[in-house]
């Protein structure tokens, strides 16, 4: 697995030693790690072998890198603490491009050549859609940390699971009673002309009306924009709540785009952290933001009441107390998601071996017993909080925290109860066919 | 807020757009104007200007003006200085065949834009404005920086017009662009011709690049979008005319600003590129070009 | 083009068929899959050829036609319930009824100007299809449910979802699509599309209305993509905007020439090429694309007329 | 006997240039008619209005008692009318047989012709000389080869009405000889408009001569009359002779 540091990060030379360094203690760490010394001295059981279909190039780029690092440290602590079934896990990664064509390709590659176990990793929505029929042919659990309601909605097949991260629906509606209670009762969207902000677009007014709050203007913005001044005059004069939720490379121009435009005088601001992933909140333009919501998956800040798990996990990623990797405060993780890489192969551990998983000819029965689980305690496995599992539709329900930017930093504020964000389920992939 | 005022604020936004777009497309309509070479590739001199700005300004960081202003004159430099070696290692090598060139530098693209992930990453990282003064108006606020973008496109629009039209590398451009086989005949150097077209072209595209880059920070795909709509606009200001080139930009950026007062965002960017498309069906020559040559 | 060696050229496309239809059996699974996959995508970019080729017609805006037969098979079974062979004829009829159209605007502009209008519908086409996502689902794309995806002819059916039935459900397409290409390409409108490539004007003042014959090159260009799209919405379950956009306008382009223009056989050979550098270069760095570029950057420097079309250069004229 | 080929006020603006200027001009079946005039006269252009290549500002041309004014090009030469072009453009990239099965297959499909193309290309082929090089690509003919496969073209065409630019520019005299006989023998079957400046060849093919002046006819009768016409010597022949 890779680290990518940034070229220029190396040409400046009070980094390139350090760097150096860095990636010496690496490698001398991996020699002399239990789990490496016991494997290369046993070899009596296979690899467990598990196929990261991870966004490398494409749009999502900058998650893959940060899925691909914290998958890289929940690896090595499952296979220091014994691996699953007694058996190493080593993961193969190819890149999907981000796109879902060689998403689905990538997908055949590792059922038919790699013969992977699984498949896992992939975040962006379509990319997961368009790969599912791949696995559900192939007849290979693919478990994806997408926080996409796709597959909750039964609308993929029973080898897709989220059991990781919790979906956007539910997150949504989650945020609901916060908002009204806290924020303001009129609330206007600005959200992407696409899937992902359909979702908002489509849950969040339900879910503000039951609280006794409204959406007066849902402002959507074309995916290939890159500027954004020109739609903030349809924001209406009365709006109590900004919601905004904007994902790709141009938000932080949205974000500076809105600061330029109200100034200090502005209505609150609700966002979801998606917009500032991977992005120092401290960037310049970004001083509007100070006083703001947002919604996080996982902190990215260390916060004072965190659990020995969290701190364990945030050491184990190699993120420091601002997020950031450890050594580069600039290099700013995608916090608030990537924790789901971590969890999900937690869940995939204990659903191997409460299958007792041997091989791919029990595929089926790591289906079942995937299904079969339950709740997932929070711990070292479970870091980011509790949560729930519906087996039938095949997604996992947690707490969501509700973070205030002060000082330059995010400060959780709210966490909310998994009962806030659960809902009818939609359908049953149990009853489908294995 | 009232019609007025959102009309004027979609129109500054639209100028600013123009103003980038008008720079960019200047670029690719003399490079394909002048060689008749289609550089797909055109987009990611774009992105490396960002890019470039980036770097520079994060290593000058001990004021933002100083920073950026290095990184206006120096990323522009280095862009062109890159493009001189693509047109001397490739396109010369193909001997400008209009087929070959459209493969050659989709090869380029994706030579850069690989690159540009490996070394730089795929995060969109933000360069300080050299100034941050915000323009209060009655109704809204307003960058004063994006202001400045328009002057400085304008300033250098102008410039390249004056080289253009009044010195004798205009002239001399002007004639390769008008006859290849003649202005050899004539002593014009028409290789050396190219290259310098080709690296201005691509030192266009970075400079536009480093002005946009301070509201839209640097990213390896960002190089995308300027390519389409530099397409359009060159196309619709007709082959290697300045100022078709710039009305045109001032055309597209201003409907696109404006457009989306009256139509929902996704439904106005249909409608623009349908219109501009049947332009194109029907005056296939652009609204300014000559129709035939 | 002459009509010399007939035999010599449908015998080695028989050949090829054969071939593929032997490697089949022994390919191992991965390959299996990923030529099933390619052979699909082969006649997206014989589709291609068919205009850029033979007619010369450079466009940047072929995804749409791709894209028209993918949804058109693709949301007739999801939202509508229809057939396999029903959907399929959908989707060929969305391409070809586009092409048409199209071809009829587009057909109005020549070189530059029509790439970019070529793209520039593709570029509506795409937007549309994420302005209605209620019916498409927009970017996200539609999973066309596994149960719709069974063939029945007659007491038989076939489920387009195994390997071996994929892979000859994507080898029947191919050979079909390659052996009306290598006829057309052989018949006296294939001779009068190249004459329109070479010297539109002449042909003309040979009394050929060249505008018709464009636009039926258009639209047969645009079915037979088509019917790439529709069948990959089928064999392969997934029909999403990506498919629609400017990348996959691209990618037949460099099928085609990697693979040599106006070669019957060429848009296979590329497209099989591109997919094996990507696929095994991948497998090293996740910088493939660098490689990707720098060859295509060498083909296009030392091989210019693509893989066979060097080959039919310098040793075998009679290629079709 | 009714004309093959009549205008009636046939003109072309060029901007401000008058190309072609009021051309009244009937043509009779079976004829060999030359058009000579100075560089510039509007020959070329004249032909090309009759052809379709180019459309008239205003006039009207009619073909075998129908008005083809509004015709497009390509429905002319369905109807019988040829055009060779001035600067030899055969597909250079095509066999000389490619090069005629082109017309011969258009003539099969409209019905003006039966048989095989096969039959049809090599038979217009071997009347032009060419049958030998049928496999050679056009662009590697020589210079007379290609103008011989030019005209093999138009004769494949089986026009009624054969219009020659220049055919025998660029020809040696031996060429040019052959190419005489090749003219007499397209004459048994088609009517020919030919444009020429070589004046022996003129003389000894064309029934009649229409002289073009500045877009218009200046004079038209049959070789000697022109020859005796002192004000086609001043304007026309005394400028290029003398």
């Amino acid at each position: 697995m890779t680290d990518k540091n940034g070229f220029f990060d190396l040409s400046k030379t009070s980094f390139t030693r350090r760097t150096a360094l860095k990636g010496l203690a690496a490698g001398a760490g991996l020699a002399v790690a239990p789990g490496f010394v016991r494997y290369s001295q046993a070899q009596s059981s296979a690899p467990i072998k598990i196929g990261f279909q991870s966004h490398r190039t494409g749009i999502g780029a900058a998650y893959g890198r940060w899925y691909e690092k914290t998958t890289a440290a929940a690896v090595k602590a499952i296979n220091d603490a014994g691996g699953i079934n007694g058996r190493p896990v080593e993961v193969i990664i190819e890149d999907d491009g981000t796109d879902p064509g060689r998403g689905a390709e990538v997908v055949g590659k590792f059922a038919t050549q790699h013969k992977t176990d699984i498949v896992y990793g992939t975040l962006f929505s379509h990319v997961v859609i368009g790969s599912a029929p791949a696995a559900g042919e192939a007849k290979i659990p693919y478990f994806v940390v997408s926080e996409g309601h796709h597959v909750a909605s039964t609308k993929l097949n029973r080898y897709v699971f989220q059991p990781g991260i919790t979906d956007v629906k539910s997150q949504i509606q989650s945020m609901a009673p916060w908002i009204a209670a806290n924020a303001g009762k009129k609330v206007t969207q600005i959200f992407p002309d696409f899937a992902f902000g359909y979702d908002h677009r489509d849950y969040l007014p339900p879910a503000l009306k039951a609280q006794g709050a409204e959406v007066i203007a849902q402002i959507a913005i074309p995916p290939t924009e890159s500027s954004f001044t020109k739609y903030f005059p349809q924001i209406p004069a009365e709006t109590e709540v900004i919601y905004h939720v904007m994902v790709g490379p141009a938000v932080l121009t949205f974000v500076k785009e809105l600061g330029e435009f109200y100034g200090s005088n502005r209505p609150q601001l609700f966002g979801f952290i998606d917009s500032l992933e991977a992005t120092d909140i401290n960037s310049p333009g970004l001083e509007f933001l100070d006083g703001s919501h947002f919604w996080e998956g996982s902190p990215r800040y260390a916060q004072p009441d965190d659990s020995p798990a969290q701190k364990a996990y945030r050491a184990a990623v190699g993120i420091d107390d601002n997020g950031a990797a450890v050594g580069d405060p600039k290099d700013v993780s995608t916090a608030a998601h990537m924790f789901g890489c971590w969890e999900t192969l937690y869940v995939v551990k204990k659903a191997m071996e409460d299958a007792g998983y041997k091989g791919p000819e029990d595929r089926t029965k790591l289906v079942e017993a995937t299904e079969a689980l339950t709740e997932f305690a929070e711990g070292p496995e479970h870091p980011q909080g509790p949560k729930t599992f519906n087996g039938k539709i095949h997604q996992c329900f947690g707490i969501q925290n509700i973070s205030k930017v002060e000082g330059g930093r995010l400060n959780v504020v709210h966490k909310t109860k998994i009962e806030d964000g659960l809902y009818e389920p939609e359908g049953d992939y149990t009853t489908q066919a294995l | 807020m009232h019609f007025g005022p959102h009309l004027l604020l979609a129109a500054l936004e639209g100028l600013v757009t123009s103003a980038v777009l008008a720079l960019t497309a200047l670029g690719l309509s003399l490079v394909f104007g002048v060689m008749r070479v289609v550089n797909v590739a055109h987009g990611e001199f774009f992105m490396l200007g960002a890019v470039l700005a980036w770097a520079i300004s994060t290593a000058i960081s001990d004021h933002p003006a100083l920073g950026f202003l290095a990184a206006l004159v120096l990323a522009p430099l280095i862009v062109g200085l890159i493009a001189l070696v693509a047109e001397r290692l490739v396109l010369r090598r193909l001997n400008y065949n209009p087929e070959a060139t459209i493969v050659a530098t989709i090869g380029m693209l994706y030579i850069i834009q690989q690159l540009a992930l490996t070394f730089y990453g795929p995060e969109a990282r933000p360069v300080e404005a050299p100034f941050s003064y915000r323009i209060l108006l009655p109704w809204f606020g307003y960058s004063g920086y994006k202001l400045s973008i328009i002057a400085a496109s304008a300033f250098l629009l102008i410039a390249t017009w004056l080289v253009l039209t009044r010195t004798k590398i205009g002239l001399v451009m002007r004639a390769t662009q008008y006859d290849r086989e003649t202005a050899q005949a004539f002593g014009i150097p028409v290789e050396r011709v190219y290259a310098g077209v080709f690296a201005f072209g691509a030192m266009l595209a970075a400079v536009a690049a480093v002005l946009i880059v301070p509201i839209s920070q640097a990213h390896y795909l960002m190089g995308q979008d300027p390519l389409l709509l530099s397409f359009i606009v060159v196309i619709i200001g007709g082959l290697g005319s300045l100022r078709g080139t710039v009305v045109a930009a001032v055309l597209i950026g201003l409907s696109d600003g404006i457009i989306s007062v009256f139509f929902s965002p996704t439904l106005a960017k249909i409608i623009a590129t349908l219109l501009v498309a049947m332009v194109l069906v029907f005056r296939p020559q652009g609204l300014f070009g000559t129709s035939s040559r | 083009m002459s009509e010399a060696s007939p035999a010599k050229a449908y015998a080695l496309h028989l050949g090829v068929i054969a071939l593929l239809f032997a490697l089949s059996f022994v390919l191992p699974a991965y390959h299996h899959g990923l030529l099933a996959r390619i052979m699909v995508l082969a006649v997206f970019a014989m589709g291609y050829n068919m205009l850029f080729g033979y007619v010369g017609l450079l466009s940047l805006g072929h995804a749409m036609f791709f894209s028209a037969g993918l949804y058109g098979a693709g949301l007739t079974v999801y939202h509508f319930g229809w057939s396999v062979p029903a959907a399929f004829a959908a989707g060929l009829a969305c391409g070809a009824l586009l092409a048409l159209a199209i071809g009829l605007l587009a057909l109005r502009t020549s070189g530059v100007a029509f790439m970019i209008v070529t793209m520039m519908f593709a570029q509506v086409f795409y937007l549309v299809i994420l302005y209605f996502a209620a019916w498409t689902g927009g970017d996200q794309g539609l999973v066309v449910p596994q149960p719709a995806r069974i063939l029945v002819l007659g007491s038989a059916s076939l489920d387009l979802t195994n390997p071996t039935v994929r892979y000859m459900s994507a080898l029947a397409l191919f050979s079909i699509v390659l052996l009306v290409t290598l006829a057309i390409v052989r018949s006296r409108y294939g001779r009068v599309l190249v004459a329109i490539r070479e010297n539109e004007g002449r042909t003309k003042m040979l009394g050929y209305d060249t505008f018709s014959n464009k636009l039926a090159a258009v639209v047969v260009s645009g079915a037979i993509c088509a019917a790439s799209g529709a069948a990959y919405a089928l064999l392969f379950g997934y029909v999403g905007s990506s498919f629609a956009s400017v990348q996959y306008s691209i990618l037949p382009l460099l099928w085609v020439l990697l693979g040599g223009i106006a070669t019957t056989l060429g848009p296979l050979i590329g497209t099989l090429f591109m997919y094996y550098v990507v696929d095994v270069t991948s497998g090293y760095t996740s910088a493939y694309l660098l490689i990707v570029g720098i060859a295509l950057i060498l083909l296009v420097l030392f091989f210019p007329k693509g893989i066979l079309g060097t080959i039919r250069q310098r040793w075998l004229g009679w290629l079709p | 006997m009714m004309p093959l080929l009549t205008t009636k006020g046939l003109s072309r603006n060029f901007g401000g240039l008058r190309a072609v200027d009021g051309v009244d001009f009937a043509l009779m079946p079976g004829e060999i008619r030359a058009v000579i005039g100075p560089n510039g006269a509007g020959k070329t252009t004249f032909v090309s209005l009759v052809s379709g290549r180019i459309q008239p500002s205003s006039g009207m041309i009619v073909f075998d008692g129908a008005d083809i004014t509004s015709l497009p090009a390509y429905a002319r030469v369905r109807l019988g009318v040829a055009y060779t072009f001035q600067i030899t453009s055969v597909f250079a990239n095509l066999t000389a047989y490619d090069n005629v099965a082109l017309p011969v297959q258009r003539t099969l499909t409209d019905g003006r012709s039966k048989g095989a193309v096969h039959a049809g290309v090599m038979a217009a082929l071997e009347r032009t000389g060419l049958a030998d090089r049928a496999h050679m690509q056009a662009g590697h003919l020589s210079y007379g080869h290609q103008r011989l496969l030019e005209v093999a073209m138009g004769l494949a065409l089986k026009p009624r009405l054969l219009i020659l630019d220049e055919p025998t520019q660029g020809l040696a005299d031996s060429e040019i000889d052959n190419f005489i006989g090749l003219v007499r023998e397209i004459a048994n079957s088609a009517t020919v408009l030919l444009i020429e400046h070589n004046m022996p060849v003129v003389m000894q093919l064309a029934d009649r001569i229409t002289v073009f002046n500045a877009g218009r006819i200046l004079a038209e009768g049959t070789p000697e009359q022109i020859r005796a016409n002192a004000e086609v010597q001043d304007a026309y022949l005394g400028a290029t002779h003398g």
